[in-house]
């Protein structure tokens, strides 16, 4: 039924077709779409379209106000934090069978995890106000 | 096994030590004790076992023969020679000292897990290890905009090819249900799903993104170029070496029985990146460039090895690691000395500082494969591989014929420092200290070319 | 004695060593005499290796180190002690002593003086290397060696800019050649696991390993390539003519005596395996004879005082290739040892005349220096007796033998060699009569500086001329002594292959002829350089002038569509590429109008469109059957 | 459900991402066109593993989702470098270095 998984051990250039049109497909439908929207779209811009839709009322300054790197910093930092939590799960599922080996494999863990967040409390990445 | 833990816990410990101590010079003299005491455990890793004895971790995940454990030992040697010899340009790139020499510990970390991998996931792991601290480096001299330029095409691109990693593995291991790199074996030439075909046609591509082969070279002379130069010394040398054990550790343990299936396709390859790499290095201005692309030349003769799945290639491999690591850093050294990268930048150094110009000559002689150097024995080694497989004598003869090219560029820089008039200015004063580490190294490229057995013999 | 062999290399080495460590504490003389005496010792240790040669007639290897020991791969760094290279090593260090004497005179002015001696014995060591080595990696070693001597030295002056392109030139064309070794030295190792001369000549006749006829002859070309680099051959003989840019002492030592018969030494040290390919060995001569016509004839028409001898080496190292062609391997090294003789010999005297010239290299300029130098003037004379083969000097029994087994292969190049041969004697007479006869053409102060050179440059004059009269009698013609010397010392190591003796008679004829010849073509040399006129050449003098264009027509065909090539993959690929994106970012250029000059390449967005390219071609090529 | 439906799925995102990351110059928008092309191997993962009902697969997309988001890190620390040195994050205007 399946053939890619199959063995394919007639090794006509029909068995590799598939793979070829998947990839066909794939880019095709890509470049269809850009380039549709490249070529159909109509590209009048006058100043009145530039300038950003305040439901009416003339905009006020530049949308682009400069942001505090610290919330960047924190963004960053809560990813990568959040992220870990991740290897958690399987070790949570089956630490009876991991037993004595894996609760210490996980402590290191930790513990690696943990330097890494002192490190940056020391940094001082995580202090509000300079 | 133990290296790997001890490159780890020496990272945090030089993280923190940056907390603590603030004077740049201690933290590097510190750093560089920890590379030795890295050396040691490595050391102590290679006596404790015995020769043809292959010890298994982490359930079969890292499998640790006597060729990985002699490969990392020479690496962090390399690695140290490299920090004795760059660690006052190290200091000069930027404040955070503790931080640049805690990631080259963790590429470490990194380059001990590729040689030793028995599983594409710490194959992956390994390579992204490897690769992330690299982007910081790259961009790690912030008053630069190229640095940050290069560090930004790296990251895109590095990523981009973590991508087609990992499609190639999926692929694999949906033929397969496997990720452990010993039970692809299984994989027969007569019956490959086009599913494994495509998977391991993209693990090669994104192998050749790692090692810089064309056509994915296109990373390879913006970052180079952009990079620091210390850090552009780390990475074209240690780095790309420890990618290239890698890429053979799949391709002659994995995919060696059906090698007919792929060794065309990376015969392409290779002669692409050979011409490329060859040919515009022809045209550069900027030394420091044309060893960007002069290493792109160098990966096109590392890929012999891979080409020819034989016990020679795996020598091969390993001398011509050592020989052209040690040459280039020692090109680097020397470069980041001069005032001026251009090749007018070398005008008339051998009158100036006969010694240094001297040494440059060894290095370059060595990167163009003149005999009585380590890079003559290490091009002999890998073609003599490609030789004794048999199939790939074309390529042999091209690969030879890219060597003659290669030396137009290489002696250009020797004709500049020997036969041109300039006062070739310098930017540091060349310290005493630094002479002797150059004449050592030196030594050992040529020690290379005349007795490569005492790093064959293992 | 010969477990001392190492002591041969190993002396010049020291000498590099000291003077090249020390060139700027050293002062001149002191330079000088450590890089003759270094020379001195190896030549007293070289000539006892070949007396006890020569008494015992052994072929031994010592054996020195283990070189490379891998697995099935086992190179080892040992010496090999016969007749050949001990021959060869007398040659090396006598002349390269002689010449080393002649340098510290000649080269006293010079600053970098100490310097020159330290490149001057690297290059004895590396051809000593090259010469002892018992396998072809050795070789190989001492043959790149001797090249990179080469380029320095002839670029030693390298205030002039031209100077060091020849020594480019002279590099690059030398890695040419040097390919096609290589090439051949992998197809034995591939073929026989072995480099080793011994095991590989065993292995040729009568060992397990068979070829077909074909391998060995793409085995011998392959060689044959690297020998036409090292030993000026054509097509790749250019670079030598250029090389004359060096020091005249270097022209003499390096472009005329030694290096050169790098490759004459190494196809008579794989005799063995040349025998086996007569497809190869053919080939051989007629490029040897190629070579031999289209320089003597180049000669006839050049002014320069060296050119004309680089390119009379040519032709004469052509004779060489043509008697190795036709199988006379000794007749081959025979002519190395008398033509190593009267070419240093010819070349240190006209270094010793342009040096009384004072840099002065145009013979036109010059005339009548007989009555200034008389020493130079007549060991000059006897170089040109020599090389030009009138019977009783060395030349006239080398050449006779090359011409004579020649005529036992085909009387049809036999005749063609006469005439290479002839042209030789004319072009070498000319330049006689040119320089040291007849009225000084030169300038007044030039007339007024005219002086005999030193002692340290007339008594190696005077040595080599002896040598290249007596050099010649260690090999009498059959007609003359059935005994002869130097074949029966050759005869443990080269045996010549299929050539076939003439009777007497004929051979008789042969040398009257050639004589003949001869000494007429002197006296129309003598009759056309009576009252010179140096007119426009025109028709073929004009074509020979510039040497039948050769150098142009490889700056057409090969250098320009090279240089083409790269610029285009440097520009295009890099450049025109990326446009196609940044075409495509018309608000960003309105953004940034003052970044738009920058915006040419380096994009990320190019560089992945590349990547993906190439996956898509890499997928291609593999899923539509392109594998082993 | 046959597994090759998720192939064609996965197979198609993967294209997606790789054009996406090709012709966009958003250096943020490139990026997410590169963690596209990541979650398409995980969904493939994912479905494979389902198909041999083998955990090593889940385990793996566990490693490939941290080191994305390490990479996250990294690179959106690059990006803001970046954007604080030339107000923008048009990776055009990355031209400095070139041939």
């Amino acid at each position: 039924m399946n053939f890619l998984l199959l063995a394919a051990n007639q090794q006509t250039p029909f068995s590799y077709l598939p793979v070829a049109i998947q990839l066909l497909v794939g880019i095709g439908f890509v470049v269809l779409t850009i380039g549709a929207s490249q070529f159909l779209g109509p590209k009048r811009s006058t100043a009145d379209k530039l300038i950003n839709f305040e439901s009416g009322i003339p905009s006020v300054g530049n949308a682009r106000q400069p942001m505090a790197i610290k919330y960047f910093l924190v963004a960053i930092l809560f990813v990568l934090f959040d992220v870990e939590v991740i290897f958690f799960y399987p070790y949570a599922v089956n630490f009876k069978e991991l037993g004595q080996e894996g609760f210490w494999a996980v402590i290191m863990f930790v513990a690696f995890f943990l330097s890494g967040f002192i490190y940056i409390v020391k940094k001082g990445a995580l202090d509000w106000e300079d | 096994m133990k290296a790997i833990i001890a490159a780890t816990v020496l990272g945090v410990i030089l993280m923190f030590a940056g907390l603590f101590v603030k004077e740049k010079k201690s933290v590097a003299s510190l750093a560089v004790f920890l590379l030795f005491v890295l050396l040691g455990v490595n050391i102590w890793d290679l006596v404790t076992t015995a020769p043809n004895e292959t010890l298994s971790f982490f359930n079969n995940m890292l499998r640790v023969d006597r060729y990985a454990l002699w490969f990392n030992t020479l690496m962090t040697g390399c690695t140290l020679l490299y920090a004795l010899l760059v660690s006052k340009e190290i200091q000069r790139v930027g404040s955070h000292v503790a931080e640049y020499f805690a990631l080259i510990c963790f590429i470490l970390c990194g380059v001990y897990m590729l040689s030793t991998y028995n599983n594409v996931l710490i194959l992956f792991i390994g390579i992204e290890i490897l690769s992330i601290p690299q982007y910081i480096l790259a961009g790690s001299d912030k008053r630069n905009l190229k640095s940050s330029e290069a560090s930004l095409k790296y990251f895109l691109m590095g990523a981009f090819s973590t991508g087609i990693l990992l499609m190639g593995i999926t692929l694999l291991y949906g033929a397969t249900g496997t990720f452990n790199i010993i039970q692809y074996t299984f994989l027969q030439s007569d019956m490959l799903s086009p599913m494994a075909l495509a998977g391991i046609l993209f693990l090669m591509v994104a192998f050749a993104f790692k090692v810089s082969a064309a056509p994915m070279h296109m990373w390879t002379p913006d970052v180079y170029d952009g990079a620091p130069t210390p850090f552009t010394a780390f990475m074209a040398t240690i780095v790309k070496a420890s990618a290239f054990v890698a890429f053979m550790r799949l391709f002659s343990v994995s995919f060696g029985a059906i090698s007919s299936d792929w060794m065309m396709v990376l015969a392409i390859i290779t002669a692409a990146t050979l011409f490329v790499g060859n040919i515009t290095a022809v045209f550069q201005q900027s030394v420091k460039r044309m060893l960007a692309y002069s290493s792109i030349a160098q990966a096109g003769f590392m890929l012999f090895a891979v080409l020819a799945v034989n016990a020679t290639a795996w020598q091969g491999m390993m001398i011509y690691a050592v020989a052209y690591s040690v040459a280039t850093i020692g090109m680097f050294a020397v470069l980041m000395k001069m005032k001026d990268y251009t090749y007018d930048g070398f005008n008339g150094l051998a009158k100036k500082d006969p010694m240094l110009a001297a040494f440059t000559t060894v290095f370059l002689l060595s990167l163009a494969g003149i005999p009585l150097t380590g890079g003559f024995m290490a091009k002999y080694f890998v073609l003599l591989a490609a030789v004794e497989q048999g199939k790939m004598m074309w390529l042999v003869i091209f690969a030879l014929f890219m060597a003659a090219v290669s030396a137009y560029y290489y002696f250009r820089v020797i004709m500049a420092m020997y036969f041109k008039q300039g006062n070739a200015e310098l930017n540091t004063e060349v310290s005493a200290t630094d002479r002797f580490l150059l004449a050592i190294t030196v030594l050992l490229v040529i020690v290379l070319g005349a007795a490569p057995n005492l790093i064959l013999n293992i | 004695m010969t477990n001392l062999v190492y002591l041969v290399p190993l002396f010049p080495l020291i000498g590099f060593l000291i003077n090249g460590l020390g060139w700027r504490k050293i002062p001149k003389a002191a330079g000088g005499i450590i890089g003759s005496v270094a020379i001195l010792a190896s030549f007293a240790v070289s000539l006892g290796i070949f007396f006890e040669v020569k008494s015992t007639g052994a072929s031994t290897v010592v054996h020195l180190f283990d070189f490379i020991q891998s697995g099935t791969l086992y190179i080892p760094f040992s010496f090999q002690v016969d007749a050949l290279s001990s021959l060869f090593l007398l040659i090396i260090t006598g002349i390269g002593f002689l010449i080393h004497v002649y340098s510290t005179s000649y080269m006293h002015e010079d600053e970098g003086m100490v310097k020159y001696f330290a490149y001057l014995n690297l290059f004895v060591f590396s051809m000593l290397l090259l010469v002892l080595g018992a396998n072809y990696l050795i070789m190989f070693i001492g043959w790149e060696g001797v090249g990179l001597c080469s380029y320095l030295l002839i670029g030693f002056w390298f205030k002039n800019r031209d100077y060091t392109n020849a020594a480019k030139k002279a590099f690059v064309m030398n890695r040419i050649g040097d390919l096609g070794f290589l090439v051949g030295m992998l197809l034995i190792l591939f073929n026989y696991g072995t480099l080793s001369y011994q095991e590989f000549f065993g292995q040729l006749n009568g060992g397990q390993v068979q070829l077909s006829a074909n391998m060995y002859n793409w085995i011998a070309i392959c060689l044959f390539i690297g020998a036409m680099g090292k030993s000026a051959q054509i097509p790749l003989y250019t670079w030598l003519p250029d090389a004359m840019a060096g020091p005249t002492p270097v022209s003499a030592l390096i472009h005329a005596a030694t290096m050169v018969t790098a490759g004459i030494y190494m196809i008579a040290r794989s005799s063995a395996l040349y025998n086996l390919a007569p497809a190869a060995l053919n080939l051989v001569a007629i490029i040897g004879l190629a070579t031999a016509i289209l320089a003597a004839s180049i000669a006839i028409r050049q002014y320069d005082i060296k050119k004309v001898l680089a390119y009379s080496t040519v032709s004469q190292l052509g004779f060489m290739f043509l008697a190795l062609g036709v199988g006379a391997y000794t007749t081959a090294v025979f002519h190395v040892m008398t033509h190593a003789f009267f070419k240093a010999l010819l070349f240190l005297g006209s270094g010793s005349v342009i040096h009384a010239m004072g840099g002065e290299q145009d013979i036109r300029k010059m005339g009548g220096l007989n009555k200034h130098m008389k020493i130079t003037g007549i060991t000059f004379l006897i170089g040109c007796l020599a090389i030009s083969g009138i019977p009783g000097f060395s030349g006239f029994f080398s050449k006779d033998e090359i011409l004579a087994s020649v005529y036992a292969h085909s009387p049809v190049m036999y005749y063609m060699a006469l005439g290479a041969a002839l042209m030789t004697a004319f072009y070498m007479f000319r330049l006689y009569f040119l320089t040291f006869t007849g009225s000084f053409r030169g300038t007044e102060e030039q007339h007024h500086h005219l002086h005999e050179s030193p002692a340290a440059i007339t008594i190696p004059l005077i040595v080599l001329a002896i040598l290249s009269v007596v050099g010649g009698y260690v090999g009498l013609p059959p007609v003359i002594s059935e005994h002869h010397t130097l074949n029966t010392y050759l005869g443990s190591v080269l045996s010549n292959f299929n050539v076939h003796h003439l009777e007497h008679s004929t051979e008789w004829i042969l040398m009257g002829l050639s004589t003949g010849l001869v000494i007429a073509m002197i006296i129309v040399a003598r009759v056309a350089t009576k009252n010179p006129k140096f007119a426009e050449n025109t028709g073929l003098a004009k074509v020979l002038e510039n040497k039948w264009y050769v150098d142009e027509l490889y700056d057409a065909v090969i250098v320009r569509p090279l240089g083409v090539l790269a610029d285009v993959l440097d520009r295009f690929a890099e450049k025109m590429g990326v446009d196609g994106v940044v075409n495509g970012t018309g608000r960003l250029v309105r953004w940034s109008s003052d970044r738009v000059r920058l915006l040419q390449t380096g994009q990320v967005g190019f560089y992945i469109f590349v990547m993906v390219i190439g996956i898509a071609v890499i997928f291609a090529l593999r899923f539509f059957g392109l594998n082993y | 459900m046959p597994v090759q439906y998720y192939l064609f799925l996965s197979l198609a995102l993967f294209c997606i991402g790789m054009m996406g990351a090709m012709m966009r110059r958003n250096a943020i928008i490139v990026f997410m066109c590169i963690e596209l092309m990541l979650n398409a191997v995980n969904l493939l993962m994912v479905a494979f593993s389902k198909m041999y009902n083998d955990a090593a697969a889940q385990i793996f997309v566990f490693f490939i989702m941290v080191v994305a988001a390490a990479e996250v890190a990294v690179g959106l620390a690059i990006i803001v470098m970046m954007y604080r040195k030339v107000h923008s994050v048009d990776i055009n205007i990355l031209n400095r270095l070139k041939h």
